[in-house]
């Protein structure tokens, strides 16, 4: 490199023809307060927040406080699929979000599992297939396995979110192998990793890998200080990305000294 | 004369004939904010008004929240 | 929490008496020209740099022009001992050091091994003790041994700087654990992460852990952009110090929804 | 009449009662930037001028170099 | 316990109703010479060997040596479909070799990416399911996802065969928390790792871990010394399976004296 | 390899010019019973077991009992120094036990912290020094720091012992790599892993690094049942070191498949 | 007059009628130990007389191998 | 007269000019599976006879156990 390169890369992500500049996604669940919440979201820098749809409850207002709440920011909705065990729940659900929060991106949950609330691999391609015939733009919550990954591609998807480790359980990275497969085979979809990081560093080590962004929300929203680790997030993935462009070091095994060695003092008294 | 709906996962009786608009009109909700599906299947709002509730109909009526 | 908690934490770094900002320490050699050290010096952020002392070289100048460089920056200098197998070796480039480089800080460096260039635990406690009497500031290069650090202690040190890894090596940490150890039994004295560190995540990892700061060198230098790195480094310590102050989510083995379950859609159907 | 020392680790004759000062004046060196250590003893430089070197001793003079 | 128990278990394993002494599945593939592959199966001590069919070499004498050599051990075999990408393939490769080797039982490939020679679960469950159909016991080397699992018992599975890591890379168990949670869930169906064992050590882990019996080719076959391989891990399948039952001790984070503390020796004297 | 290589290899461990045939060796504490004991030692096939000295209490019989159970196994005796903080008290009490055990055989253990228990690795070398004078064969527990080592085989030592990981937390081998360099610095001294062993895929691991031998006591005394689990670890001890001999494949990051690939059915259609 | 077929991947030309069993004595194979599968759809051995080959047929005549 | 000794970590009074040999005939053990130690210095056995335990002497008696 020489010193005429920039000090900062010129570098954003396109998620299906937008670009957003921050690469952290982050949920707007469990918050201590909708205060809290709003705060975290502007600590984050985000420019992407999921949220959902329920049925109406008794004592709430149809939404309308959170509705409002997040209209004061100016960021995209991504709305989810949480809940949905089936493709045909998905579809419903995708398009009832469609209506209410106008936008044709859904994140395609379809939940095989309610223990490990892992995604079910079958039911997913079959929503993301004919919800992408339906005119939306899928991001689906994935497993690592590079075959499933490669069938949501031929069915429309033009990015992809594998897995960490199961939602909310905070473990990072259960198999980075899986995951260096995967951006290795795909180099030119956007890979999120979506569930399963805990902490900062988790973070830290998927965009290292060359992952593009990552969705989280429960180690924001249940950390001590939400707003803190909203920032705290926000450089990890930062610190991520720059070490992904700058090229990191090959581990050695050996151990090399940093020091010149040239000119070592005393060197004759050993 | 009634017919027997299930609204967001609680059995309720509605006069035959009544659209989803008259359905929506009778709860004390914020209609620009609830999206419908009937049997799981997705019914657009400006289908609402023409559309008839049918007696066993399984209908969700959701709004929006906070999500991961 | 409560939302009149500031967005920023108050938290400087105390060494030997000195505040210090930024928490992360950086190596000066191995960089592609002075001028890329320079520019990864000021993305950094730092505001002590590392720096030794060798014999002169036929053709250099006597370090005219690297000492003009680095007297550009307003960084406080840390000289070390690189090099040095004993603690004679080391008392004597200590003073030598403190003469060139008018400070009393000295990074104790003295090397049992000279595949491993790990510390000689015995050498490094009898210099510590009597640079200590010297009048020096010890930041000893140590090991992960809680005996060897409480050692040091003893001596005299006030600052601790055990290794991830190998000098060099890039492998991060390699015993967590100790590490974990070590801090949860020296609550009180700051705990510099010394040598082996290559990746930002491995940084914020030790961040978290509530290590006080991260020194390294080759993991910046060697990158195939340093500036670029210096600033994702920089980063990923700010994430790992933040969050350690945010309070981490506890890492769980079941999952768990962050979206809402009550009201979720289409229930009925299970 | 010269005595041998070692000086950063090459053989070297020098004239006997040559201080550090001497010596340093007969190298290129920019003496502010260069510390001494014979026979790995420091020698601060307020001892230049009077510390005279002697035969066989080993002398490292050394400058400031980048660090990790 | 008491004195009264067994010195050894009584620990049989049923597949498919048929009962088998070893935990050790071994594969025929990748040996120096025909001898060694035989002096391997009898040092393994295994009941179940894998084969294949293949095209006929001009060379070949249509598998007779093959066949004659594999007609010397007392040993089950089990054919598999090693090549197959559909489930068309698969299914016509497993008739042609019930017919071959008279045997029902298949161990059902369906490779889904030529590079990390994964399953692909699609076609997998496809194949299984018709495989059972056409009276078949499948032995289905599948991922490790619980959904894919449930599926493959759902079409008629009575044994699962999940990968440590891809086929001959000796990686090892990449997922230990997915292999976890397929044993919590599935607790009546036998599990054996089939593929990415490397080394003894991540058999034993696999059994601690629950895992029913363990099957490997490659780490015996290109082992230096292909017969102490196959009895080193014959050993270490024994140590695993005999620690699953023997209830391996809890991991603790703080140390615990072995010897007796009560009555130590000096104790005054701090 | 041909085929009149060996079946097994004729391998056995010297150790002080004692000559022993089993690479495990086993602790007497924390059995639920004598009785246990004493199978888990014949289980266990176990040459060398570790005993101590304490003050006597009240209602014991000066360790009669414990004496004779002891004398009915053929094994040799290595009494340990737990307990001791000070190379004074080690040397005193290695003293006790050569008198009473006849042996000048020393487990020195010098602890430096009494949470984590581990050496204090000034006071061992010290302790080593001076019992190697007094015509002690030492045994020493000692840590993974490779300059410690040294200065152990200085003092006189020909075996080492250093840790897995703290006694009694059986998290194993929490420093593989430091472990490697060890071995592949000090060929010639046999190496001994002692402590914090859990379960036997731990000490195959310890073996296939090329350790000589493991020494644990907990994981075996406190499993439920201990004399099961002394059989796995023979086992898993038999695994490791068969597999360091047969020289184990290396890990590979591409799948490669163990069935022919020539002659694969059905290639054209792909 | 003959057809063409691809046998284990080669191509090869066979007399109109020839049956499975007059294919696999043409070879210089242990039939015993050959299973055949047609178009990717197995062939049980007591069809192998009576099965007529077709022009384009595309057979794969498989044997014993050690497998993984 | 008395003296007064430490005894594994309990004081106790002993007649001025017992040796060892007469302590540990006055406690019931077995003296064969006895090790002593005086204020951390080990005494052989074969000068229990002879050694005469002072005022203020910290003893250690142990025997065997288990250990790990």
């Amino acid at each position: 490199m020489t010193s005429s390169h920039p000090s900062t890369p010129d570098d954003a992500l396109q998620l299906y023809g937008e670009t957003v500049s921050s690469r952290f996604l982050l949920g707007t669940a469990l918050y201590p307060s909708p205060e809290v919440m709003q705060q975290a979201i502007t600590a984050s820098g985000t420019n992407i927040i999921t949220v959902s749809l329920r049925r109406q409850q008794p004592e709430s207002d149809s939404g309308r406080n959170f509705w409002n709440l997040i209209q004061q920011h100016n960021v995209k909705l991504l709305p989810n699929t949480a809940g949905c065990h089936t493709a045909k729940e998905a579809i419903a659900l995708a398009q009832m979000s469609r209506e209410l929060f106008s936008t044709d991106w859904i994140k395609l949950e379809v939940i095989g599992d309610d223990y490990n609330l892992q995604p079910d691999v079958y039911e997913l391609v079959t929503a993301a297939t004919e919800l992408t015939q339906l005119g939306f733009k899928v991001f689906p919550y994935c497993t690592d396995d590079l075959v499933v990954c490669q069938r949501l591609l031929d069915a429309g998807c033009e990015v992809l979110m594998p897995w960490g480790s199961p939602i909310g359980t905070g473990q990072g990275l259960l198999n980075p192998t899986a995951l260096v497969t995967l951006r290795a085979r795909l180099t030119d979809v956007p890979l999120i990793v979506d569930a399963g990081i805990g902490r900062p560093s988790h973070a830290t080590h998927a965009m290292e890998l060359g992952y593009d962004a990552v969705l989280l929300n429960t180690a924001v929203a249940e950390a001590h200080n939400p707003i803190w680790m909203a920032k705290a997030f926000a450089h990890s993935i930062e610190a991520g990305r720059l070490a992904y462009l700058a090229g990191t070091v090959i581990e050695r095994t050996q151990a090399k000294p940093s020091t010149p060695v040239l000119g070592t003092p005393f060197w004759h008294s050993h | 004369m009634t017919i027997t709906i299930s609204l967001n996962g609680e059995s309720r009786n509605v006069a035959h004939g009544t659209s989803i608009t008259d359905l929506l009109s009778q709860l004390d909700v914020d209609s620009s904010l609830v999206a419908i599906a009937i049997n799981q299947v997705f019914v657009p709002r400006d289908q609402h008004a023409q559309h008839i509730i049918q007696d066993n109909d399984t209908i969700d009526a959701l709004s929006p929240v906070q999500g991961g």
